[in-house]
Parts: C-alpha cells; structure tokens; sequence
C-alpha cells in the first residue's frame, strides 16, 4: 500500500499542475496569464515524463566504464529525458511566437485583455 | 456554460487520475519502459542505450547519444522548431523595406 | 528519488503556479512563474534528469523570463484577474 | 528598444559575468560528451550572455559582441550545420545521421560517432544561440515598431 | 542509388531550403521564391517516384542513422503514407507557384521570411506523414503547427487574435497528444508506431491504453479540426492571407486526418477500436453532427472565405465519418476525400485568392454578373470546384461521397446516408447562391462604381495557372478515381478493416 502510494502520488500532483495550467488557459482574461497557463501545463507533462522515467537505486545515466559491468537497473532511464529536452525546446519556441503574436495584438487593439478584445473587434 | 466547463475540466482531471492509478508503480526495474525486452519480444531502447552507449560511441553521457545519435533525427526537428520559432517572429514583426538589407 | 523533498517540490511548484496565474502584476507573475521553472529544474535534478534540469534552468527561468519581459515592455503590465 | 540600466554596478558586474557564461558555455558544449549538457544548454547560455549585455549595456555596445544583423543567417546556419552533417553521411554511403559513415578516413566507427555528435552538437549551440538573440531582437526592437 | 534514400528526401528538400532561403533571403530578397519553388519541385519529385516505387516493390522502411526500429528511428513508406505525401507536396508546389504575386499584393514587405514559412510548414506535414515513430511525429507536428500560426497571423484586421486563439488552441491539442503517448509509453515501453502495434494486443490492462488513445484522439482532433473542437478554424481561415489560407485549408487537417487514421488502424487494431470498444463510432456520430451544423453554418455566412472555412469543417466531418466507420468502404472514402477535398479545396481558396486580388474583397453579396466576365477563367475554375464539393459526377467529389454511402450501407446505417445526402443538399443552397450572383444576377454595386467598359481582368498567369491545373485535376482525378482506388488505396488498407 505504501509503495503503491509513494509509487503514485507524484502523478497526483501532476495532474494538479495539469488542470491549474489548463484553468490558466481557458478561464483566464488576461492573454499573458493564459500563456503563463500554458507554459504551466507544458511543463506539468514534462515533469509527468521525468518523474515516470526515475528509478529506485539508480543513478543519473552517465556512464562510468571503469565500474565494471553495465547493468541498466543501476541507471535512470535515459529515453524520457531526451524526449522531454526536445519538449522543453518546443515549448520555448512556442511561448516566442506567442509572445510576437501578443505585441501586434496589443499594437493593433491596445489591450491584452480577451473581453475588450471582443468589445473593440466588433 | 461557465459551470459546465469547470464540471468538464473536473471530470478530466478524475479521468486522468483513474488512468494514472493504473500506471506501473513508479522506480521498478521491470516496468515496461525499464526492462530488457518489451512484451512482444523486441528489444526496448533504454535498455539497449544503457549498455551500448559507452561502445558503441565512446561517449559516457547516454543522454548526450540519445540525443545526437540514437535518436537524432528528433534532435534535428527540435532545432527546426527553434529556427522555425525565429522565422515566425521575424515574419510577424519585422517588415523588409525595398531596397535596404533587414 | 528522495520521495518527501520531492513532494515539498510539488507542493512550492503548485503554489507557484497558483500565484502566478492569480497575481494582479504580470512583471510578478513573471517572476513567480520563473521561480516556478526554477522549482521544476531542482526537481529534475532530484529525480535524476541533470540534463534536462540544467535545460530547465537555463531557458524556463532565464530565456524565457527574458523574452516575456520584452514583451511586457510593449504591452501592459496591469491585469484585472 | 528596451532601456539600458542606468546603475553602474549593473553595468560593470555584467561585463565582468559575460566573458566568464561564455566560456562556460563553450565548455557545456565541448563537454556534453561527458557531462550534462550539450549544443542546446550550451547555445541557450551563450544566446543568454549576449541578451544580457543587449539589457544591461545597450544596444550599441553589445552590437560588437553579436550584431543584430547576424541573428536569421546564423540561426540558419546553425541548422543547416546539422542537416548538412547527415547529407555528409549519406555522400559517405550510409543513411541520413548515420555519423559512422562520414567521409574522413582513418577512424573506427565509434570515434566517428563521437566526432558526428560532436559537430552536431556545435551547429545545435550555433542555431540555439543565433535564434534566442534573433528572437529578442525582433520582440525588442522589430521595425513593427517603427 | 538515390532513390534507396528517398523517404528522408521527401522533407529534407524542404528544410534545408527553409535553411538557405531565409539568410539568402535577408541579402537578397529575389533569392528566396526560387529557392523554395527550387526546393518544393525536388520534394515533390522524389514523393512521386517514391509512389511509384512503393506501388512496384511494396512498403519500404528507411531506418536513421542505421539503428533498427525500436532503438532509433524509422520512416516508414507505404502505399497511405506516400500517396498522401504527393497529395501535400503537389498542392504546396501549386500554391507555392501561385503565393507570388498573391504575396506580392498583399504582403510586399514579408516575402522572404513567408516563402521559408511555408517550407517550414510543408517539411513538417510531410515529416508527420512519413514518419513511423511517435514522439517524431509530435515533433513534426509542432514545426507543422507553428508555422500554420504565422501563416495565419500576418493577415489583416482580426488575424494576430485568430492566430493567438489557434495557438492555444493547438498547443491544448499537442499537449494531449504528448500526454496520451506519455500514457502509451509508459505501459509499452515503446515508441515506434509497429513495435508499439504489436505489444498493445499483449496487454492485460486494458484501461490505460483507452485513456491513452481518448487523449491523442483529442490532441489529433483539435489539429484536425473535429467537430466539437474545430473552433480555432472559421477565424483563421477567413482572416489568414490568401496565400496562408491556400496553404492551410487543403492539407493542414488532411494531414492530421491521416495520423488519426494512423493511430487508430496501425498502431491500434481496427477490431480494438470498432468493436471492443466503440471508439469509432463515436468519432462518426460526431462527424454526422458536424457535418449538418457546419453546413448550416457555412450557409449563413457572408463572406467568402468564411463560408469555404465552415465548408472545411463539414467536410473534414466526412473524412471523420469515413475513419468513423471503420470498414473498406468507408476507409477508401475517407482516403478519397482526403485526396479530393485538398484538391477541391484548394481551388476554391485559390480563386479567392484570385478575386481577392482584383477586387480587394471577398463579400459574397457584392458579386455579379461582371465578376464572371472580368475573370471567366476564375469563374469556370469556381463552378467545377463548387460542383465537386456539392458531388456531382464527374467531378471527384462525387466519388469519395459515394464510397462513404457505400460504407454507410454496409455499416447498415440509413441516418448517415440522410446526412451525406442533406448535407449534398446544403452544398447545393452555399454555393449555388454564389453561382447565381457571379452568372445570373445582374450587377448592381460593382457596375455602379465602376463606369468603364467591361473588359477581361484575370488574376495574373503565375496565378491563374495553379488555379485552373487544380480544376482540371479536379475533373482529371474524379474520372480516374477507378485506377486510383484499385491501385492506390486498397492497397493501404489496413490489416483486419
């Protein structure tokens, strides 16, 4: 039971990020805090990769030769970490370009919030 | 409509929650993504760098491997997307004017 | 995998998240959500990702806090939620 | 542009911090072989040494560090260093990245991996560290703003 | 020797040109449109021998860097994958042709970095064609939607909100997927899409892989554009210039059509989704819906572009349909339209475009009778592509609503051969009314504002060209569709359909 919940309440706090992040997205005003919702929610699915790749009496996947035989039970799973440092790198290409599309916006309705938005695009 | 989008995040957040109560213990070495084998008798990958990493290209850092080797094609997507990021900035914000360089 | 620091590392990361979405200031929110990537980075390198916390450091709290300061700069800083 | 500081200290601790992030950079890229890091942690640092001379200096001064001008060809550049490194293997006879078959002679197998992530980790630092800097500059100062 | 290579050589082409064209661009300006017209013809080149060749000698899998499937990572080239990547470069190299006097017009100052966009955009739908690894196709998937954002932003008025709006929205749907193969990793333990095929019937536990399939059907479907989350489309196509909206409309959400249909028949078995658990149907009974809502919609708009926007939405909902079917027919139909709507689509975004150009607006009340004699060619295209969508034979979009009523049948469900048939019928009221105006109706306001003697004023060659090359193809393509199917797509069929 313990190792059930040890094994599994990091998820439960993820998933919290999660729905945080996803809340910043959708029912937030202001567009900054809808962007700051979703580098939350990128990052929750990062952590989510990285927390299920880590491993009981392992250590980080660098490889020292002169320990002797290589048994992967001693090493992390590396897989999830590069995929989640090409995430990382997409995320923050994304937040770039959301960044731009947020300066012309406010150049062009002078206003970052989504009901005056609405109001002045009419 | 304001409550029903906060009933419908709710009930995602519990469905994600059932699902992960049925993912594998965390930290074992014989969940599938740790093991030698995947159950249809294919190599698994994170096995297969841990040990052949340090042969197979004299580099002790695995990630370092992964990254620019095993898997680099993925590498060199992740670069795309940040030089794409840049073009798409430079194409929102910048204007060419005729005759002058940028 | 230090299984209690890394639940107080959760708790700061939600907390973080919370006031950063809920800040009036976005030059704050800013700052939390950079404190926020910060969290993260030190979480990652408990579970054993040096590489991706060292990714994390460098652009979640730097590249990224910078970029969206840039932008603060030509838009807004108040917020009404 | 996004105002310099007017604080002397600021000025001078970050001429002082830039050369040594940048020579940490190098060796983050240098040295992913054997530690964390690599092209992309290593172009990050390098492209953050140089927004952090364009927000403490101003724009002038860190024009010689990195000229504004330079930030789209470079970017480009840097990928394409990339991209042209498994055109390379394919010229040698193998698959696209397959860095064993780069055409230099004289070495095993593993040592020319070696060599290939190593080059590809140096057009990723390129491309990363052009891009950041390019990406600032346009939110920063684009001519949108004219 | 080179055609061994030519899976990588399919988006390859594509980026390095996105690569030379932007420095060379930024030097000088007239370098870039060669280049990635240059670029564009290499790719497609290599897409259409590699048709060939897989239709001589069978699937060909092309490992990077020579590691086998499951350590590193494959393309895989078969029949589905390599027909609709000649579908996505051969409509890019049209619109590419096309997008230069139309960027000319509306874009004088944004030429070089929208040409190594669009490259961009074309490599990434292209690598998620080819690709047959997971977490690659995200990866493709996010170079693809990026650039879709900027070519959506840089239109007028309303754009950067559209953009912005489908960028959160696009993100939501990437997210998901990334989740969803977190989930679907976690339990395989791997990545590649055939390995991964394989280990899933093995599986005791069957619960973790429905949540993991429910969050990339989502993820595919908000790129996709299915009917509930298709609300980032009708603004970004109407406010996106007309270059963008000709690059987006056609193949963007086929694209993301072909990975459903991916996930949902090689990585997971046809008998897995369609009768253990319904997963199928529920993407039918959706696209049923949307089809009518979306149809009804497109009827109430008043401008062009928008009302073609809303029409992309209700015929996505037949390629959904089909996939939602799961049986041959409606598989071959939902391939067919895919094929069929890009062309169509295609077209009709480029007239537009072309009517865009000369008049300066897209308002469908203010079109006449001079509209036709000003752009005869324009018009002809018009009607050829409009009769397609509303399927009338000989044109394509006949045939692929033909095989869906098929499939229909053979599912035994009457309610979706009413809907195809209702909605055939909305297409009838949408477009007929702009057929109308542009051949019956007499002018009122463009004679008015202009006095002069009517006199022809075609868009200009290089882009009236792909205009009228996608109408003959739309008429070329419904007359072959016997050949394309038999040699084509049933050969794509999925095993156990």
């Amino acid at each position: 039971m313990t190792d059930f919940f040890i094994g599994h309440i990091a998820y439960y706090f993820i998933i919290a990020l999660l729905i945080i992040g996803l809340w910043g997205m959708l029912f937030k005003k202001n567009l900054v805090k809808k962007l700051i919702g979703m580098n939350i929610l990128q990052s929750s699915i990062i952590i989510f990769y990285v927390a299920s790749a880590s491993k009981y009496n392992a250590t980080v996947p660098v490889i020292d030769p002169r320990l002797g035989a290589i048994n992967p039970a001693h090493y992390i799973n590396p897989l999830p970490h590069t995929l989640m440092l090409t995430a990382i790198v997409v995320s923050v290409a994304t937040t770039g370009v959301a960044l731009a599309l947020l300066i012309v916006i406010y150049k062009r309705y002078k206003t970052l919030n989504e009901d005056e938005l609405l109001e002045r695009m009419k | 409509m304001k409550l029903l989008s906060y009933i419908l995040l709710l009930t995602f957040g519990i469905l994600l929650i059932y699902a992960a109560n049925k993912l594998p213990t965390r930290g074992h070495p014989d969940n599938p993504i740790n093991r030698d084998t995947s159950l249809a008798g294919t190599p698994a990958a994170s096995a297969h760098y841990i040990r052949n990493a340090e042969k197979e290209m004299h580099t002790p850092n695995v990630v370092t491997t992964i990254l620019a080797d095993y898997r680099g094609y993925d590498t060199l997507g992740e670069t795309t997307v940040i030089f794409c990021a840049g073009i798409v900035v430079f194409l929102i914000l910048r204007r060419q004017r005729d005759g002058s360089k940028v | 995998m230090i299984w209690q620091l890394e639940l107080i590392i959760y708790l700061l990361l939600i907390a973080s998240a919370i006031v950063a979405l809920r800040a009036k200031d976005l030059l704050a929110a800013i700052v939390v959500l950079s404190v926020y990537s910060f969290g993260s980075a030190f979480l990652f390198a408990i579970l054993g990702a040096v590489d991706v916390g060292f990714t994390e450091a460098v652009v979640g709290a730097g590249i990224t806090g910078i970029l969206f300061l840039a932008a603060l700069y030509y838009t807004t800083r108040k917020s009404v939620d | 542009m996004v105002q310099r500081s007017d604080s002397i200290i600021v000025g001078i601790v970050s001429r002082f911090m830039v050369p040594l992030i940048q020579l940490f950079a190098l060796y983050v890229i240098a040295h992913g072989h054997y530690s964390p890091g690599g092209g992309f942690q290593g172009g990050a640092l390098l492209g953050a040494s140089v927004l952090l001379l364009r927000l403490t200096v101003g724009e002038q001064p860190s024009n010689l560090v990195f000229h504004k001008k330079y930030g789209t060809p470079m970017s480009g550049f840097g990928v394409f260093i990339y991209a042209a490194v498994g055109v390379a293997a394919m010229i040698g006879g193998g698959v696209y990245l397959d860095y064993a078959n780069l055409p230099i002679a004289g070495m095993e197998p593993a040592a020319l991996r070696s060599l290939g992530i190593l080059l590809v980790e140096t057009g990723v630092g390129i491309g990363v560290m052009a891009t950041m800097i390019a990406i600032f500059d346009d939110l920063a100062k684009g001519d949108f703003h004219d | 020797m080179i055609f061994e290579h030519f899976p990588i050589l399919i988006p390859l082409p594509l980026l390095l040109g996105a690569m030379i064209a932007a420095p060379l661009g930024v030097w000088k300006r007239d370098l870039a449109y060669p280049i990635a017209l240059f670029a564009t013809g290499v790719s497609l080149f290599f897409a259409v021998s590699g048709l060939i060749f897989v239709l001589n000698t069978g699937t060909h899998h092309y490992h990077l860097g020579s590691w086998a499937p499951p350590i590193g990572i494959e393309y895989v080239v078969d029949a589905l994958s390599s027909f609709v990547a000649v579908i996505v470069v051969g409509v890019g190299f049209l619109v590419m042709i096309y997008s230069h006097r139309s960027l000319q017009r509306e874009l004088p100052n944004k030429e070089v970095p929208f040409h190594s966009v669009s490259l961009l955009f074309l490599a990434g739908l292209s690598g998620m064609v080819v690709t047959g690894d997971l977490f690659n196709l995200y990866v493709f998937l996010e170079i693809a939607s990026l650039s879709a954002y900027a070519l959506v932003s840089v239109g007028e008025k309303r754009a950067p909100v559209a953009a912005f709006r489908y960028l959160l929205l696009g993100t939501i749907g990437a997210s998901f997927y990334l989740l969803g193969l977190g989930y679907l990793y976690l339990v395989t333990g791997s990545l590649n899409m055939l390995d991964t095929a394989k280990i899933i019937p093995l599986l005791q536990e069957h619960g973790l892989v429905l949540v993991a399939l429910t969050l990339m059907i989502v993820g595919i479907g908000l790129k996709m554009a299915m009917f509930p989350l298709h609300l980032w489309l009708p603004d970004a196509y109407t406010y996106a210039p007309s270059a963008g909206s000709a690059y987006l409309a056609p193949i963007a959400t086929k694209v993301s059509a072909y990975v459903l249909i991916r996930i949902l028949f090689t990585v997971f078995e046809p008998a897995f989704v369609r009768d253990e658990f319904s997963f199928t149907s529920v993407i039918a009974w959706l696209s049923a819906v949307g089809i009518i809502w979306a149809s009804v919609m497109a009827i109430a708009q008043k401008d062009l572009k928008r009302m073609l926007a809303y029409s992309s939405v209700s015929q996505i909902g037949y390629i959904g349909l089909g996939i939602g079917l799961a049986n041959p027919l409606g598989f071959i139909g939902a391939v067919l339209h895919i094929m069929n709507h890009a062309v169509m689509k295609a077209t009709l975004f480029l007239v537009s475009g072309n009517i865009f150009y000369r008049l300066g607006f897209t308002d469908i009340p203010k079109f006449d009778d001079k509209l036709r004699k000003m752009m005869p060619f324009t018009s002809v295209a018009f009607v050829v592509a409009a009769l397609s969508m509303i399927g009338i034979p000989p044109t394509a979009g006949f045939f692929s609503k033909w095989y869906l009523v098929l499939g229909s049948i053979d599912a035994g469900n009457w309610i979706f051969v009413f809907v195809i048939a209702l909605s055939s019928l909305l297409n009838v009221v949408y477009f007929f009314r702009i057929i109308e105006k542009m051949y019956i109706s007499k002018s009122k306001t463009l004679s008015e504002s202009t006095v002069e003697e009517i006199k022809m004023r075609e868009a200009p060659i290089s882009m009236l060209i792909p205009t009228l090359v996608l109408a003959i193809a739309v008429i070329v393509l419904g007359l072959l569709n016997a050949v394309i199917v038999d040699s084509v797509i049933k050969l794509a069929m999925p095993n156990g359909l």
